[in-house]
C-alpha cells in the first residue's frame, strides 16, 4: 500500500508541476516546478527499487542540470519575455498531436496492461548481500564499461561545446 | 666548398627566396629589424655571387658552366636545368649588385607595410637571377613570368598618384608579349622531336623526346626551315621588343618608371629591361638565325628610331623621372642597335652597353630618387641651384650624366663607340643616324643638369636641402667604382663576351670569320707600336 | 732619367692635383691649393721639357716614341672595308713625337702661367679649390689630348677637354647665361665630336687600327702598293668627318658660335682653354691626321676656304664688339681660321707654328684683359674704360706687345707665323690667290680691332664710373710676371722659325718635317719665288697692318671715343655685326627651336598616338569586355538564371512547408511518430 | 503492489506534456525544460521495466539517459547563451535562419 500511496502522490505532483512547467509566464516559476517534478520522479525511482538512481536523479537533475537552468536563467532573463505571448502560432494543432499521442501510447499500455500484471516479482530484485548501487556498478564498469568510457567522452565534449560557445568574445577575435 | 661550387647558382638564386621566409616570420612592428635583414640577405647574396665571377672559366666562356641539370616535369621533357657563360656571368653580377643597392635606397623612402615591400623585391630578385640563368625554356618563362608579380605589387602598392593605372599597364602589356614568347616557344617545342629524327646530330646530342633545353634548341637553329623562324622571331619579337623596349612598344617604361619607388624605378631600368635584349641574344639569334637575318632592317629602323625619338621626347620631359626614362628609350636602342649590326663589335658593345645602361641609369634614377626624397617633386622647374647646397650630389651627378651621355674614361663611352664601330661596319649611315642620339643625349641631360644644379638658389623650399648622407654614399659609390672601372679597364667584360658573342655571329652569320686570320682574343692582330721599340 | 718613357705621367701629374684639390681642397687653405695646383703643372712641364730634350738629342727620323700602358680595351674582331680581318684593339698609349712635344710644351708650359696667374686672379672666390681642381683636371685632358697616340685616346682628352670647358664655363654656375653658354659649348661641340667619332670609325674599318703611326704607316704602303688613290671618296669622307670635328672644337664656322658666349667663365679660363689650348685641339688633330688630309685634297680646299671665310667672317664681327673678352674672342676665331687657312693649303709647320706663338699672345692679351677687368672691379664693357694706361702700367705694356705681335708688326711672333701662312696660301700648290686677299684683308681688320682695343682702353679720356675710378690698381705680382713672361715669349717665339728669306733657317719646321714629311703624291710642282718676292709680299701685308693701325689710330686715339660717332660709321653695317651677323638667332630659329619642337611635337606623338593606341586596345578591350559581360549576364547566366528562376517560382508550395520554425519541424517529427506508432499498431495486421 | 503499466501511464502522461512544451512554448528555456521532462518520462519507463524483469540493464541505461541529458543541456544552454548575445531574445521563433 505504502508503495501505491508513493506512486499516487509522487505520480500526481509530477504530473501537476510539469504542466505548470509548461504553462508558467516566468521561467524562474517554471525552472521550480520542474525541480518538483524531478523529485518526484526521484521518489518514483525509490518505489521501483531503484535506490541508486534515485539519488543520481537528485544530485546530477536537480543538483547539477537545474542549477544550471537557473543560472543561465539569472543571467540572461529578460524580463520582458514575461510579457510576450507565451505559445507559438501552431499550439492548437500541437495540443491535438500531443492528444493523439497520449492516445495511442494509453491504447498500447492498456493493451498490454495484462502482462505487467503477470511480470510483477514477488521477491526483491537481486537476491544477497549486494545493494542497488553494487549491482548498478557491476554492470557499468563490466559489461557497459566501453558504453560508459564514451558517455565520459561525450560529456567532456558538451563541456568544451559549452564553454565554446558561450565564451565572451575578446576584443581580438 | 663543392657542393656550394656545384650549386653556386642555385643558391644564389634562390638564398633571396630564402630570406624573405626568415622574413616572414619577423614582427611586422619591429622595423628596424626587418630593414637590417632584408638588407643583410641582399648584400649576402651579392657576397655569394662573387665566387662565381671568381672561379669562372673565362677562357671557355662561350660554354655553359655550372651546370646543374634535374628532371623536373618529366611527361612533358621540362629540366631544372642552370647555367651560365659569358654573356650571363656578366647580367646576373649586375643583378646582384644592383639589388642590394635598390634595397639600400629605400631604407628611409619606404615606411608602410616594410615587410612585404622587402619580401617582393628579394622575389624580384630570384626571378631576375632565375631568367639569366635557366637553360630550360620551360624554367625561363617561369621566372620570366614570375618576376612580374613582385614587380606589380611594388608599383601598385608604393607608386606614385598614378599607381594603379601604371602597374597594370606594365602586367599587362607584359604579359600580351609573354603570352606570344610562349608561343614561339611551344612552336619550338613541337618542332623540335621532328628535326632531330631527320638530324642524326642533334639526335645525338639531345635526344629525340620533346625537351625545353636551350641548347638543343640553339643547335636545331641551323635546321629550322626558315619560314617557320620568320613566324617564331615574330613571335619573340613581340615579347621581347616590349621588355626592352623598343619603339613603339615603350609606352609602359615612362608611367612605370615614374610611378615606381626609386627601388623599383633601378631594379626596372637596370636589370628588367636588360632581359629584353637578353632574350634577342640567347633565344631569338641563335636560336633563329635565318629569321634574325629576315628581320635585320625592320631591327635597325626601330632601333635608330628609337635612339632619336627617345632623346627628342627626353629632351622635352618636365619631370625628372620621366626625362631618364626616355633616356632609357634611347639607350636601349643602341643596345639593340649593337645587336642587329651582327657583327662582334656591335654585340660586344651591345652587352657592354647593357652593364653600362644598368649602371648609369640606375645611378641616376638613385639620383632622381634621392631628391625626391627631399623635395617630394621631380618637377625639373621648381629645381635651381642645388649645387649651392648640395655640393656631393651634384658631382655625383655630374659623374652620372657624364656616364650616360658616353664621356671617355667613363663606361658609356666603352659601349656606346663600340656599338657605333659595329653599326657602321653594317652601314655607314646606321652609324651616322645613331650617333645623332649622342649629340641629343648630351643635350638633354646637360640641359636637365643645368637646369637643376646651376642657376640661383631662388625656390626657398631648395634652400634648406641636406646633402647625401653616408647612406647614400655608399649607394651610389659602387656604381660610381664600376663606371671608372669599365671606362678604364674594360677587358675583363669584353673577354667574358667575346667568345659567346663571336659564337653567335657564326651561327646567324656563318661566313662572317672565313678567311680571317686566326683569332685568339688578347693576340693583337695589329703589333703593338710600344712593344715594337 | 729616362723622360721619354715618363711621358704617361705627364698627364698624370694634373690628375693627382686635381684629386686632392678636388677631394680635400675645400679644407686647404688657398695658398696650399694654388701650389698643388700650379705645381702639379709645373712638374709636368718639367718632365715635359726633359722628354722634349730626350727626343731632339735623337736622329730625326727616330723621333717617334710610344709607350704604351696598358690595352685599354678590346672590343673583338671586325672587318675591315678591305675584306681583312682586324680587332678593334685600343692601347692606353702616349705618342712623344715633334707635333706633341710642341704641344705639351705649349700646353704645360703656358698651362703653367695661367695657373700662377690664377692664385691671383680667383683670390677671392669661394670655390677656389674647385677653380683649380677644374683646371688640373682640363690639363689632363689636354695633355691626354695631344699625347694620346691613336684617335681614341686623342677622343679622350677631346671629350675631357670639353667636360672641363662645360664645368669652367659654368664655373659661375649661378649665373644663368654661365649655365646656357656652358652647355651651349658642350652640345655644339658634341655635334662635332659627332663626326669625329665617324671620322675615327671609317678610320678604323680602312686601315684596321686607329694608331697614329700605324694609320700613317698603312697609308703609305696602301699607296705604294696602288690600293689607295688621291682623292678616293673615302679619304675625303674621313677627312670632311675629321675636319667637322675640329670645326665644332676649333671654333670655326659653322660651329663657332659657342666661343663667343664661351667668355662667361672666368678670364684665366678664357686664356687657358679658348685661346691658348683647348681651341687648338682641332688644329693639332688636322695636323695628325696629315696623311689623311693629303689624301683628299678637295677636303683640304674645305678647310682652307672653311679657314679663311671664319678668319674674316670673325674678324668683322670683332671690328664693333664692346666687350673687352668678347673682342679676344673673335679674334681668337679669326686667328684659328688661319691655321686652318695654313692647314688647308698644305702648310701644316705653318698652322702649328701660327698656334704656338698665337697661344702666347693670345693668352697674354687674355691675361691682360684679365687684369684690367681684375682693376675695374669686373667690368667688361670697353666703353667704361679710358686711360687706364697709366694707372695699370704693367698690364698696358704687356698688352701693347701682344697687341703689336698679333697685329703681326716685324720682329714680333706674329709676324713671322702669319706672314709663314699667307705666303704658304699664295705659293703653295693647294694655295690660291684669293685666300690670300682673304688672308691680308683680315690681318689689316686684325691689326684695326686690336688697336681698337687698345686705344679705347688704355688711352684717351676715363670713361670710368667714378665710383670704381679711385680703386684702379695694378694687379698682385702672381698676375703681372705671367704677363710679363708671355709677353717676353710672345717676342721670342717668332725667331723659333725664322724663314728663309730672313736668312733664318726655318728651324721650326724642320723640327716638324718627320711628321709632316708629304705624301709620295704626284701634285703640281712648286712655283719657284724669290726670296725679294716674298720679302715684298711680307712687306705688303705689313702695310695693310699698318694701315689698319692707322685707321684705328684716327677713330680712337684723335678723336674721343663716341660711341653715336662709331654706330654711325658702319652705316647699316652695324646692327649686322653687332648681332653676329643674327647666327645664334638664326641657329636657335633653325635648330636649337626646331629639336625642342620636335621633342614636344614627339612627346605628344608619343602620348596620344602611341600611347594613346595602347590606351585604346586597353579600352577597346574594355568595350569587349563590357559586350561580353552583358552577353554573359543576360544570355549565358540569362538562361541560369531562367532555370533557377523557374525552379524558385515552381517550389512555392514546397517553400510552404519551409517554415524555419524549429517548432514546425518537430511538430512534423511528431505527426512522423503517430504515423509511425500507429502503423506499428495498425497498419500491420 | 503497483502495476508496471501504471508506470508506465504516468511515463506517457509526462512525455506528452515535455511534446506539448516543446511544440508549444516560445521561450527557448522552457522548451529545453520540456526536454527535460521527455528524458525523465523514457527514465521512468525504463526503470519500470529494470523493476518488472529484475535486470539492471535498465537501470543502467537510465545512468546513459541522464548523461546523455545532462550533455544536452549544457551545450543548449550554451547555445541559449550564444544566441541572447547575438540576438538579445529568448524566442525560439526568431531562430529562422533555416528558412531560404
Amino acid at each position: 500500500m505504502l508503495e501505491l500511496a508513493l506512486f499516487y502522490i509522487f505520480g500526481t505532483i509530477a504530473v501537476v508541476s510539469a504542466i505548470l512547467v509548461i504553462t508558467q509566464h516566468n521561467v524562474v516559476h517554471s525552472a521550480i516546478f520542474l525541480a518538483g517534478t524531478l523529485l518526484s520522479v526521484a521518489g518514483i525511482f525509490l518505489a521501483l527499487n531503484a535506490e541508486f538512481l534515485a539519488g543520481v536523479q537528485v544530485i546530477v537533475y536537480v543538483g547539477g542540470i537545474l542549477v544550471l537552468f537557473v543560472f543561465v536563467i539569472m543571467l540572461i532573463a529578460v524580463e520582458r519575455s514575461t510579457f510576450e505571448r507565451q505559445f507559438n502560432r501552431q499550439w492548437k494543432i500541437a495540443l491535438i498531436t500531443s492528444a493523439i499521442l497520449i492516445g495511442e501510447l494509453v491504447y498500447v499500455v492498456y493493451q498490454g496492461r495484462d502482462t505487467f500484471v503477470l511480470a510483477e516479482p514477488a521477491v526483491p530484485l537481486v537476491q544477497g548481500a549486494a545493494g542497488n548501487s553494487q549491482q548498478v556498478g557491476m554492470g557499468l564498469y563490466t559489461t557497459y564499461l566501453l558504453p560508459f568510457e564514451i558517455a565520459s567522452i561525450l560529456l567532456l565534449v558538451a563541456i568544451v561545446g559549452a564553454v565554446v560557445l558561450a565564451k565572451k568574445k575578446t576584443q581580438t577575435e | 666548398m663543392d657542393f656550394f661550387r656545384q650549386h653556386i647558382l642555385t643558391i644564389v638564386a634562390f638564398w633571396p627566396v630564402a630570406g624573405v621566409i626568415v622574413l616572414v616570420f619577423l614582427n611586422k612592428e619591429n622595423k628596424t629589424l626587418i630593414r637590417w635583414w632584408a638588407n643583410f640577405v641582399a648584400f649576402a647574396g651579392f657576397v655569394i655571387s662573387l665566387p662565381i665571377w671568381f672561379w669562372f672559366d673565362f677562357e671557355n666562356s662561350d660554354q655553359m658552366q655550372f651546370i646543374q641539370k634535374v628532371p623536373w616535369i618529366q611527361n612533358l621533357g621540362v629540366e631544372y636545368h642552370v647555367g651560365i657563360d659569358g654573356i650571363s656571368l656578366l647580367l646576373v653580377m649586375l643583378t646582384t649588385l644592383l639589388g642590394p643597392l635598390a634595397l639600400l635606397s629605400s631604407w628611409d623612402a619606404i615606411d608602410n607595410r616594410l615587410k612585404e615591400y622587402y619580401a617582393f623585391l628579394l622575389m624580384l630578385q630570384t626571378g631576375m637571377i632565375g631568367v639569366f640563368i635557366s637553360l630550360d625554356f620551360f624554367l625561363f618563362y617561369v621566372f620570366w613570368e614570375v618576376m612580374l608579380v613582385p614587380m606589380y605589387f611594388l608599383i601598385g602598392v608604393w607608386g606614385g598618384s598614378r599607381k594603379l593605372y601604371a602597374a597594370i599597364k606594365f602586367f599587362l602589356y607584359t604579359l600580351f608579349g609573354s603570352v606570344l614568347l610562349l608561343l614561339g616557344i611551344l612552336a619550338l617545342y613541337f618542332a623540335y622531336p621532328g628535326m632531330a629524327a631527320q638530324q642524326p646530330s642533334l639526335a645525338a646530342e639531345f635526344g629525340t623526346a620533346h625537351t625545353f633545353n636551350v641548347l638543343a634548341f640553339q643547335a636545331m637553329g641551323s635546321f629550322l626551315p626558315a619560314g617557320l623562324q620568320w613566324w617564331i622571331f615574330l613571335a619573340f619579337f613581340v615579347g621581347f621588343a616590349i621588355k626592352v623596349p623598343m619603339f613603339p612598344f615603350h609606352t609602359w617604361l615612362p608611367d612605370a618608371h615614374v610611378e615606381a619607388p626609386t627601388a623599383g624605378s633601378v631594379i626596372l631600368a637596370g636589370v628588367l629591361l636588360k632581359m629584353g635584349t637578353y632574350g634577342f641574344l640567347r633565344f631569338s639569334l641563335p636560336m633563329l638565325p635565318e629569321g634574325t637575318k629576315a628581320f635585320i632592317p625592320l631591327m635597325i629602323t626601330l632601333s635608330i628610331v628609337g635612339i632619336v625619338y627617345g632623346a627628342l621626347v627626353a629632351m622635352m620631359q618636365p619631370d625628372m623621372k620621366k626625362l631618364v626614362a626616355y633616356s632609357s628609350v634611347s639607350h636601349m636602342g643602341f643596345v639593340t642597335l649593337g645587336m642587329f649590326a651582327l657583327n662582334p663589335n656591335g654585340l660586344n658593345g651591345s652587352i657592354i652597353q647593357q652593364i653600362n645602361h644598368g649602371i648609369s641609369t640606375g645611378a641616376l634614377f638613385l639620383i632622381v630618387g634621392m631628391i625626391y626624397e627631399r623635395r617630394h617633386t621631380r618637377e625639373i622647374s621648381q629645381f635651381g641651384g642645388i649645387s649651392h647646397v648640395m655640393p656631393v650630389f651634384a658631382v655625383v651627378f655630374l659623374i652620372m650624366t657624364m656616364s650616360s651621355i658616353g664621356l671617355p674614361l667613363l663606361n658609356g663611352f666603352i659601349g656606346e663607340f663600340t656599338i657605333l664601330m659595329g653599326a657602321l661596319q653594317a652601314n655607314l649611315w646606321y652609324a651616322i643616324a645613331a650617333g645623332s642620339g649622342i649629340v641629343l643625349g648630351a643635350a638633354y641631360m646637360l640641359w636637365l643638369y643645368q637646369r637643376t644644379m646651376f642657376g640661383t638658389l631662388d625656390n626657398p623650399a631648395n634652400q634648406k636641402l641636406l646633402d647625401m648622407n653616408f647612406r647614400e654614399i655608399v649607394t651610389v659609390a659602387p656604381l660610381i667604382i664600376m663606371a671608372f672601372w669599365i671606362g678604364l679597364y674594360p677587358a675583363p667584360f669584353f673577354k667574358a663576351v667575346e667568345k659567346p658573342v663571336n659564337k653567335i655571329v657564326l651561327k646567324v652569320r656563318p661566313d662572317f670569320f672565313q678567311g680571317a686570320p686566326q683569332l685568339n682574343a688578347g693576340q693583337p692582330a695589329v703589333p703593338a707600336q710600344g712593344d715594337a721599340r | 732619367m729616362n723622360f721619354l718613357d715618363l711621358i704617361w705621367l705627364i698627364p698624370l701629374f694634373p690628375v693627382v692635383g686635381f684629386l686632392v684639390n678636388g677631394l680635400i681642397g675645400k679644407r686647404l687653405p688657398k695658398s696650399v691649393v694654388g701650389i698643388i695646383g700650379a705645381g702639379a703643372v709645373l712638374v709636368s712641364f718639367i718632365f715635359s721639357a726633359g722628354a722634349v730634350l730626350q727626343l731632339a738629342q735623337l736622329p730625326a727620323e727616330e723621333r717617334s716614341h710610344t709607350v704604351r700602358l696598358y690595352q685599354w680595351f678590346d672590343a673583338g674582331a671586325a672587318q675591315t672595308l678591305g675584306g681583312q680581318m682586324a680587332r678593334f684593339q685600343v692601347d692606353f698609349g702616349f705618342l712623344l713625337d715633334p707635333l706633341s712635344s710642341v704641344m705639351i710644351l705649349v700646353v704645360t708650359g703656358i698651362g703653367f702661367l695661367i695657373h700662377v696667374y690664377s692664385t691671383g686672379y680667383m683670390h677671392e672666390e669661394d670655390g677656389f679649390y674647385r677653380f683649380f681642381a677644374y683646371l688640373n683636371l682640363f690639363m689632363f685632358s689636354m695633355l691626354t689630348l695631344v699625347l694620346g697616340s691613336n684617335y681614341l685616346m686623342m677622343f679622350i682628352g677631346w671629350e675631357g677637354v670639353g667636360l672641363c670647358s662645360y664645368l669652367l664655363i659654368g664655373y659661375y654656375f649661378h649665373k644663368k647665361s654661365a649655365g646656357d653658354a656652358a652647355k651651349k659649348a658642350f652640345v655644339v661641340n658634341r655635334v662635332g665630336d659627332w663626326g669625329l667619332s665617324i671620322g675615327i670609325m671609317l678610320i678604323f674599318v680602312s686601315f684596321g687600327t686607329i694608331e697614329f703611326t700605324a694609320v700613317g704607316e698603312a697609308v703609305r704602303e696602301g699607296l705604294a702598293a696602288g690600293s689607295f688613290s688621291v682623292s678616293d671618296p673615302l679619304f675625303i669622307g674621313i677627312a670632311l668627318a675629321l675636319f667637322v670635328g675640329a670645326t665644332g672644337k676649333s671654333a670655326q664656322l659653322p660651329l663657332y658660335v659657342w666661343l663667343p658666349d664661351a667668355m662667361e667663365g672666368p678670364t684665366p679660363v678664357s686664356a687657358l682653354i679658348h685661346a691658348a689650348t683647348m681651341v687648338t685641339a682641332g688644329v693639332y688633330m688636322v695636323a695628325r691626321s696629315n696623311f689623311i688630309f693629303q689624301m683628299a685634297p678637295e677636303a683640304m680646299a674645305v678647310v682652307a676656304v672653311i679657314g679663311a671665310l671664319t678668319a674674316l667672317f670673325a674678324a668683322s664681327i670683332g671690328l664693333v664688339q664692346n666687350d673687352i673678352k668678347r673682342v679676344l674672342a673673335y679674334s681668337t676665331v679669326s686667328q684659328l681660321g688661319y691655321m686652318f687657312l695654313a692647314l688647308g693649303v698644305g702648310a701644316f709647320a705653318a698652322g702649328v707654328f701660327h698656334l704656338m706663338t698665337h697661344a702666347f699672345f693670345k693668352a697674354l692679351l687674355f691675361l691682360g684683359s684679365g687684369s684690367v677687368i681684375h682693376a675695374m672691379h669686373h667690368e667688361q664693357d670697353m666703353r667704361k674704360m679710358g686711360a687706364l694706361k697709366n694707372k695699370i702700367p704693367i698690364t698696358f705694356k704687356t698688352m701693347a706687345i701682344g697687341t703689336l705681335a698679333i697685329a703681326g708688326i716685324p720682329g714680333l711672333a706674329g709676324f713671322f707665323s702669319k706672314d709663314e701662312i699667307l705666303w704658304k696660301a699664295f705659293s703653295n700648290p693647294q694655295g690660291h690667290v684669293i685666300l690670300w686677299l682673304l688672308g691680308v684683308v683680315v690681318a689689316g681688320m686684325t691689326a684695326f680691332y686690336m688697336f681698337r682695343l687698345l686705344f679705347m682702353t688704355f688711352y684717351g679720356e676715363s670713361r670710368v664710373d667714378h665710383h670704381v675710378e679711385h680703386h684702379i690698381h695694378e694687379s698682385p705680382k702672381s698676375m703681372t710676371i705671367p704677363l710679363m713672361v708671355l709677353a717676353a715669349g710672345s717676342v721670342v717665339s717668332g725667331y723659333l722659325g725664322i724663314p728663309l728669306w730672313l736668312g733664318g733657317t726655318n728651324a721650326f719646321e724642320h723640327w716638324l718635317e718627320p711628321v709632316f714629311e708629304p705624301l709620295p703624291i704626284t701634285q703640281a710642282a712648286i712655283v719657284e719665288h724669290s726670296h725679294a718676292f716674298e720679302a715684298g709680299m711680307a712687306a705688303l701685308s705689313v702695310m695693310v697692318a699698318l694701315a689698319g693701325i692707322y685707321l684705328a689710330y684716327r677713330k680712337y686715339y684723335k678723336t674721343s671715343y663716341r660711341a653715336e660717332t662709331e654706330v654711325a660709321s658702319y652705316g647699316a653695317a652695324y646692327p649686322v655685326l653687332q648681332n653676329k651677323y643674327y647666327v645664334d638667332e638664326l641657329y636657335d630659329g633653325l635648330f636649337v627651336n626646331r629639336v625642342k619642337d620636335a621633342g614636344v611635337g614627339l612627346w605628344k606623338f608619343d602620348a596620344k598616338l602611341v600611347d594613346g593606341a595602347v590606351n585604346g586596345s586597353a579600352s577597346l578591350t574594355v568595350t569587349g569586355a563590357n559586350g561580353s559581360n552583358w552577353w554573359d549576364r543576360w544570355i549565358v547566366d540569362g538562361i541560369v538564371r531562367f532555370i533557377g528562376g523557374f525552379i524558385k517560382t515552381a517550389s512555392w508550395p514546397i517553400r510552404l512547408i519551409e517554415t524555419g520554425y524549429t517548432q514546425n519541424y518537430a511538430l512534423v517529427m511528431v505527426l512522423g511518430v503517430l504515423i509511425i506508432i500507429g502503423y506499428a499498431l495498425w497498419g500491420g495486421q | 503492489m503497483v502495476a508496471t503499466h501504471h508506470y508506465l501511464f504516468l511515463a506517457a502522461a509526462l512525455f506528452t506534456i515535455g511534446v506539448i512544451g516543446v511544440l508549444t512554448r516560445r521561450n527557448i528555456m522552457i522548451v529545453l525544460m520540456s526536454i527535460e521532462l521527455m528524458m525523465n518520462a523514457v527514465n521512468i519507463n525504463l526503470i519500470a521495466f529494470s523493476n518488472h524483469l529484475q535486470q539492471v540493464n535498465g537501470q543502467i541505461f537510465a545512468i546513459f539517459v541522464i548523461t546523455v541529458a545532462a550533455a544536452e543541456a549544457a551545450v543548449g544552454l550554451g547555445i541559449v547563451i550564444a544566441m541572447f548575445k547575438n540576438k538579445e531574445t529568448m524566442n525560439i521563433n526568431e531562430i529562422d535562419l533555416m528558412k531560404w
